[in-house]
């Protein structure tokens, strides 16, 4: 019986562990603390059971409320996990636990933190579902419940006053994206009665209605992913919040593009190369979602040059590191072909490593930014000071923070022992094949970004000791617990890519290509195509 | 017996879709009240003068329609808006809530 | 016949009475005004649900939309300004 | 400071409140039956207690029912839903299954197919779930108008925190 | 400004041109096109789940899920406004 | 705990009103081909819910209205004196909407009501009869302000001015109804 | 044309609210427009879920006959839910940043306060 | 016989709502200040509401005679609605009557302001207008 559900107890634990949150901050703080991790460990465990589950049994599906056999009217709420839902509920879920550790040390002297753990936990519920569900409105809810929590953590400092702002910006921009999120569903749901991205899927006809709620959809989740015209909140959103939102935030925004992926290859997978005026729809994306890739590392890397705060200058990384993924994708995305004999549409083998390196890159840069915003928070906490100009020498004082932020500094760059030295190569090597002025730019960004973080590294960390920061202490353990865990892994995987990559990534790849391939994904639920 | 009471509803049928039109031309002349009003009392006026002919619309609209639960709307109405209109009222009146 | 052409006259009517509050509401200066308007949107709107035969949706925008929201609207004009700046 | 409106209206909110209440009730409880159901009864409810609020006064009100008793009321509806779901679970087979449709106690009676008779004691688990839902979504409004209204009535012209924490 | 007040108005523009064609081509007012899930829902919610109202036999059976997620908004909400209105000095 | 009965009787008698057609047939306990079983015990709770809710909102320490004679002058009150004023009060409003004769001002009158729920029927009956609509009330006091849509000169000769010109009779019902 | 007039009202109230949330600059004023938006896609979803004439999908005692479509209904319920959850929170979000920033105009905040 | 009588009934009743509802329109639109438009628009819709929901209830009654279980539900709700309107309706303009009058708003042609000159609430609300007005004048 515990097997059978396990989709929805991925999203049933965590909710019921926020909702029981409240009552128990009742008998106190430690208790709270320790309920929320504990929550926490087993929502892992079950989402780890689930993803084992897939990538050894294949694609799961679940119905909520009744059983249904392929062949009848699909009416009820579908989960459906593949490769890539798997793949991604493991960074939602892996991100929430690190961060509720760090957070013990991190938010002790705050107030009103069962609202925090609630919020936490909310989220994560959220990132889950948005991952695992295969219907459009059900995505939408949990669109809004990951936007409406973020929205209200990256407020959590509300006597900053830029920190409301950012919180309020980060809900408008979010809300609208949602909005128009459910009108293309409306419009979907007008032409077919139906709301599962299977059916959906295999019944779309690509009539007008269709492609503007594709555009509405593409322009919502880029909206809500911070590619490059709608980046302006990500970067107030994420220098705003605390360090630890920050890094569940991260996941949030990838889960966004998760949504961009199953939008792309399953909701329109199966038409993908239908010509437009000659041009194959497939090209025509591709070049436009490239395009958006090299404006958006471009622009994260030559605003992160021009930041004094340690945490913008972060997060503009964080966009240039978004735009790393989408171009990936897009070039991979050109590489469709059907081929002429079979009738298989497919990627070619370049393709294939491109889309290889894009989602091996989502994981990677999850930890790094992940870790180079907790070492920012971990600044910030024994400091009070997220200036680079002010800050200086504190790796006298400071010496675990000073290795973590190497390690992050070495891995968002792509330097070889870490892990994004691995996924930068796939990238670079797959694109080159594509079109090499792609890998040029790559490169040349990823150098610049090295620069960047080198001079941080320099004024913060060595230097002569200020005498304001005299006094400063190595962080509580708690929270040095969490840097460490994201640090041992991403060596871990900067030594090992090919284990990950191939049992991690390479199902997640699979179930992108066999979306196109086989329709795989619509199989599942309708049986037959 | 039960036939004959269905045709006499149907038979008031178009009267009260007549009546309901009538109405429309007060909630016209409300709302052009509500735009023109040059103070925020008179907007709230209009806006309650077009809260009660919603309510009386929708309890004719529920029987042109001949359908009874629909009335359930109007009384959930009939509670509700007075409680904007007070709402708004406390705001002119000034002081904190 | 009649009845057609009335129930049409009744579809056309409610809309189009919506779209002239809303904007109203955006077109007005004074945030409170504005609020009045959005007020009266929600209740034609919900009008609109209802002769649009959704009763259950009617009576969650009457308690929801013409209500709680202008409660809080109001609520948050009050903790702010009324007018909008120039 | 925050006295409330005049007699006429506190005396007439106090008259109409019992009615609100009662009358939003009876939507939750027939939310399988006429329109309605949790959410709209709640939301009716939460606008009669927002009645009493700005007929009182926050301050009044905060001396009635706290912000933190509502969370805790609203978690309690939500355990209650998701428990719910929960026990279709363990008595159906899945999640969200409507596992009291079909028994012969306690709203498991089936209307018949097309029939256009009200029985209440129908919908298996929905009359169940609607209080829950019911509940969460009086106790989550009221909180909302609730704190906005008296955080607000408790600023003072011009106070802000300042800048460093 | 100037250009950031025109890249706005081109924005606008172009969704409203977008939503007005959504406006005009979806089916006609009044007669979707063989709705097969919702008839089936209409059909059978009464021997199904046993409720009079198709509405909330499928708010709370047939897409119960939904209505827990829609809770949970509500729940993150209130969440929320009590974080931001909360005591900030402990 | 009386007031949690006056409470929860008044609830449960519009529960009954509000569930009036949900016979279901013979089986019912009280066969009156108006209520099914369920309803009425659904109603009970539901009543005492509220009723626990309610009290002290509903009532406040004050049992007059218990008395079903002060119920039935309110009806008579109700159908006669106060409909028969708002019909005038309306042909008031449409001989003046149609002429646009007005001669407003705003008036003082002491009727000398004490309870609160006197006071407020007085000032709804006020509001709903001719060419009168309370405007503000003295709360200490109980004095009602109201706007008067055609003053009339021999009124203004005393102050405070007798309520007599304004609203005819409605404080000798409302005494009789609330005190 | 005039059959259509439901659709259009769509449009239009989501365009008046798109306007308001790019165009003006109170962030009251663009909460309201947000406001817009949602009713208008809330309005989209009951009109996709009308059918002529049909009667609620409610079984009662009323004779019946063709019904609506329940399912857009039941959206549009969330949708509105979670609309009034979205707009409780922006407004307490401004109330914040009014306090900060003593101003209500999106050109004005976002400086540096620290 | 009886019926039919109810039939005209049903019918004046209508007209006479109706033509208060379209009467309070004209109200609303054609006085000069809030108050009295508060006249026309609270009175006139009551009126015209008692009857329009009147005629409904007479002819939920009348089917309920003819053997309809639905016409007790239509006569009954409608009854508490119209209750719930008669109840709600003045208070609600009572209020917007006080906070006009408290926000400043004056009554045009008047012959006489008793609350103005008031004794006992002249000072607070003097001060109060005189606050309002200074507030809308440095903001608008």
């Amino acid at each position: 019986m515990f097997f059978d559900n396990l989709p929805a107890l991925a999203v049933a634990v965590p909710l019921f562990g926020a909702f029981l949150t409240p009552l128990v901050s009742k008998i106190g703080d430690r208790a709270r603390n320790v309920f929320v991790i504990l929550v926490m460990g087993l929502t892992t465990t079950v989402v780890f059971l689930l993803v084992n589950d897939v990538f050894t049994n294949g694609i799961q599906t679940y119905v909520f409320g009744g059983s249904y056999q392929p062949g009848e009217t699909v009416i009820r709420i579908f989960f459906e996990v593949d490769g890539l839902s798997a793949f991604m509920a493991i960074i939602a879920v892996v991100l929430p636990l690190v961060a509720v550790i760090y957070s013990w040390g991190f938010m002790k002297k705050e107030t009103g933190l069962d609202k925090y753990y609630t919020l936490i936990l909310l989220m994560t519920t959220g990132m889950i579902g948005l991952v695992l569900t295969g219907d459009m409105f059900n995505f939408f809810v949990f669109l809004e419940i990951t936007s409406i929590s973020s929205a209200a953590l990256v407020a959590f400092w509300v006597n900053k006053g830029k920190a409301v702002d950012a919180g309020f910006k980060y809900i408008v921009i979010s809300t609208i994206g949602a909005l128009f999120v459910l009108f293309a569903i409306a419009l979907l749901y007008g032409q077919y009665d139906a709301l599962n991205m299977a059916v959906l899927a295999n019944s779309i006809q690509y009539t007008f209605l269709d492609k503007m709620a594709l555009v509405l959809l593409l322009v919502a989740l880029a909206m809500k992913a911070g590619i490059v015209p709608m980046h302006m909140w990500l970067p107030d959103a994420y220098g705003c919040a605390p360090s630890s939102v920050t890094l569940v935030l991260i996941g949030a925004t990838q889960a966004s593009l998760y949504g961009v992926f199953r939008v792309v290859f399953t909701l329109y997978g199966r038409e993908l190369t239908t010509a437009v005026n000659q041009v194959s729809l497939n090209v025509l994306l591709s070049v436009f979602i490239v395009a958006l890739a090299l404006a958006t590392i471009v622009v994260g890397v030559l605003m992160a040059l021009k930041q004094s705060n340690l945490k913008r200058m972060i997060a503009f990384a964080a966009v240039a590191e978004i735009g790393y993924m989408i171009l990936a994708v897009g070039a991979a995305l050109s590489t469709i072909t059907v081929d002429s004999n079979t009738g298989v549409t497919m990627l070619t083998e370049s393709g294939e490593m491109a889309l290889k390196g894009g989602l091996f890159h989502i994981i990677n840069d999850a930890l790094d930014i992940g870790l180079l915003f907790l070492v920012a928070g971990a600044i910030y906490y024994a400091t009070r000071e997220t200036s680079v100009n002010k800050l200086g020498g504190l790796a006298r004082n400071m010496k675990y923070t000073t290795v973590f932020f190497l390690i992050g500094l070495l891995a968002v760059s792509g330097m070889p022992p870490m892990n994004g030295f691995a996924s930068k190569l796939l990238i670079y090597e797959s694109t080159y094949q594509i079109n090499p002025i792609l890998a040029v730019i790559a490169i040349l960004c990823s150098i610049l970004l090295l620069a960047v973080f080198v001079k941080v590294f320099h004024s913060v960390f060595l230097g002569p000791k200020l005498s304001v920061f005299k006094d400063t202490k190595e962080v509580p353990k708690s929270m040095l617990l969490a840097m460490g865990i994201i640090a041992i892994v991403i060596v871990f995987f900067g030594i090992f890519p090919e284990l990950v990559v191939n049992n991690i990534v390479q199902p997640a790849a699979d179930a992108l290509t066999d979306m196109l391939k086989n329709g795989l994904y619509v199989k599942a639920v309708l049986g037959v195509i | 017996m039960g036939k004959e009471d269905c045709r006499m509803i149907e038979s008031f049928d178009t009267v009260y879709l007549f009546v309901l039109g009538l109405l429309f031309l007060s909630v016209i002349m409300a709302v052009i009240r509500i735009i023109k009003g040059p103070t925020a009392p008179d907007r709230v006026v209009g806006l309650d003068t077009v809260n009660t002919l919603v309510i009386v619309g929708m309890i004719i609209y529920g029987v042109a329609a001949g359908s009874v639960i629909y009335i359930d709307v109007a009384i959930v109405y009939a509670l509700l808006s007075f409680i904007s209109t007070l709402f708004i009222a406390k705001y002119l009146e000034g002081g904190g809530f | 016949m009649v009845e057609n052409l009335l129930i049409d006259i009744v579809h056309a009517v409610v809309p189009i009475l919506v779209v002239i509050t809303s904007v109203v509401a955006i077109y007005l200066k004074d945030l409170l005004a504005a609020t009045i308007a959005v007020a009266a949107m929600s209740l034609l709107l919900s009008l609109e649900f209802y002769i649009l035969q959704a009763p259950d949706v009617a009576i969650a925008e009457a308690g929801v939309g013409a209500c709680l929201t202008t409660a809080i609207l109001i609520i948050a004009i009050r903790a702010t300004r009324r007018m909008e700046e120039v | 400071m925050s006295m409330g409106m005049s007699k006429i209206v506190k005396t007439v909110s106090s008259v109409v409140f019992p009615f609100i209440v009662i009358y939003g009730l009876y939507i939750i409880a027939h939310g399988h039956l006429t329109p309605g159901g949790g959410f709209q009864g709640g939301a009716v409810v939460a606008s009669g207690c927002a009645m009493l609020l700005v007929a009182h006064g926050s301050i009044w009100t905060i001396g009635k029912i706290r912000e933190k008793q509502l969370s805790i009321l609203e978690s309690t509806g939500a355990v209650a839903f998701i428990l719910l779901a929960l026990l279709g679970l363990v008595f159906g087979t899945v999640f969200f299954k409507n596992f009291l449709v079909g028994n012969k106690f306690l709203f498991g009676e089936i209307p018949g197919y097309l029939s256009r008779v009200a029985n209440f004691n129908t919908g298996g688990v929905l009359p169940l779930m609607n209080f829950a839902v019911g509940l969460k979504v009086i106790a989550g409004l009221f909180a909302i108008v609730l704190v906005m209204a008296y955080a607000t009535s408790t600023f003072k012209k011009g106070e802000m925190e300042d800048g460093k924490r | 400004m100037l250009k950031r007040d025109f890249a706005a108005v081109i924005f606008f523009t172009v969704v409203a041109v977008f939503f007005v064609f959504a406006a005009l081509l979806t089916h006609p007012f009044g007669s979707p096109d063989n709705p097969v899930m919702d008839d089936y829902i209409i059909h059978n919610t009464q021997t199904e789940v046993g409720a009079n109202n198709g509405v909330t036999s499928v708010v709370f059976d047939y897409r119960g899920f939904d209505t827990l997620g829609e809770a949970t908004v509500l729940f993150t909400a209130v969440a929320g406004v009590i974080l931001v209105f909360r005591r900030l000095k402990k | 705990m009386l007031a949690f009965i006056v409470t929860t009787i008044v609830c449960f008698i519009i529960y009954l009103l509000l569930t009036i057609g949900s016979a279901t047939g013979a089986s019912d306990f009280f066969n009156l081909g108006l209520w099914s079983n369920e309803e009425i015990l659904f109603g009970v709770i539901l009543s005492v819910i509220v009723g626990a809710i309610g009290r002290k909102i509903f009532v406040k320490k004050d049992f007059r209205m218990l008395n079903p004679v002060r119920w039935f002058t309110f009806l008579f009150y109700l159908f006669i004196p106060f409909f028969w004023g708002m019909a005038k009060a309306n042909f008031d409003v449409a001989y003046r909407v149609i002429t646009g004769k007005i001669n407003p001002g705003i008036v003082k009158i002491s009727p000398g009501l004490k309870t609160d729920l006197g006071i407020t029927m007085l000032a709804n009956s006020i509001t709903l009869t001719p060419g009168t609509l309370s405007v503000d009330i003295d709360e200490d006091k109980n004095d009602l302000y109201i706007h008067w849509i055609n003053v009339k000169k021999e009124a203004l000769k005393k102050k405070p001015i007798d309520y007599k010109y304004v609203c005819g009779s409605f404080p000798k019902w409302v005494r009789r109804i609330a005190e | 044309m005039i059959y259509n007039i439901p659709y259009l009202a769509v449009a239009a109230l989501i365009l008046v609210g798109l306007y308001g949330v790019v165009f003006k600059r109170n962030l009251i004023k663009m909460v309201i427009g947000v406001t817009l938006i949602e009713s208008g896609v809330n309005l989209f979803l009951i009109t996709l879920g009308y059918r002529k004439g049909s009667t609620a999908p409610i079984y009662t005692s009323s004779p019946g006959g063709l019904m609506s479509l329940p399912v857009p209904q039941a959206l549009t319920l969330t949708s509105i839910v979670i609309g009034v959850a979205v707009l409780a929170l922006m407004l307490s979000f401004i109330v914040y940043i009014y306090r900060h920033y003593k101003t209500l105009d999106a050109r004005k905040i976002g400086g540096e306060d620290e | 016989m009886m019926f039919s009588i109810i039939d005209i009934i049903v019918y004046i009743f209508l007209g006479v709502g109706v033509f208060f509802n379209l009467l309070a329109g004209v109200g609303l639109l054609r006085f000069p200040d809030v108050y009295t438009r508060l006249h026309a628009g609270t009175k006139c819709t009551t009126f015209g509401s008692i009857f329009l929901s009147g005629s409904v209830i007479l002819l939920g009654l009348r089917m309920w005679w003819f053997g309809n279980t639905d016409g007790s539900i239509l006569a009954i709700h409608t009854g508490v609605a119209l209750v719930a309107i008669l109840v709600t309706n003045p208070t609600g303009a009572h209020a917007i009557a006080r906070a006009a009058h408290r926000s400043g708003v004056k009554p045009v042609k008047a012959v006489v302001d008793d609350l103005e000159g008031g004794t006992t609430k002249k000072k607070s609300i003097g001060k109060k207008t005189a606050t309002v007005k200074k507030k809308e004048e440095e903001e608008g």
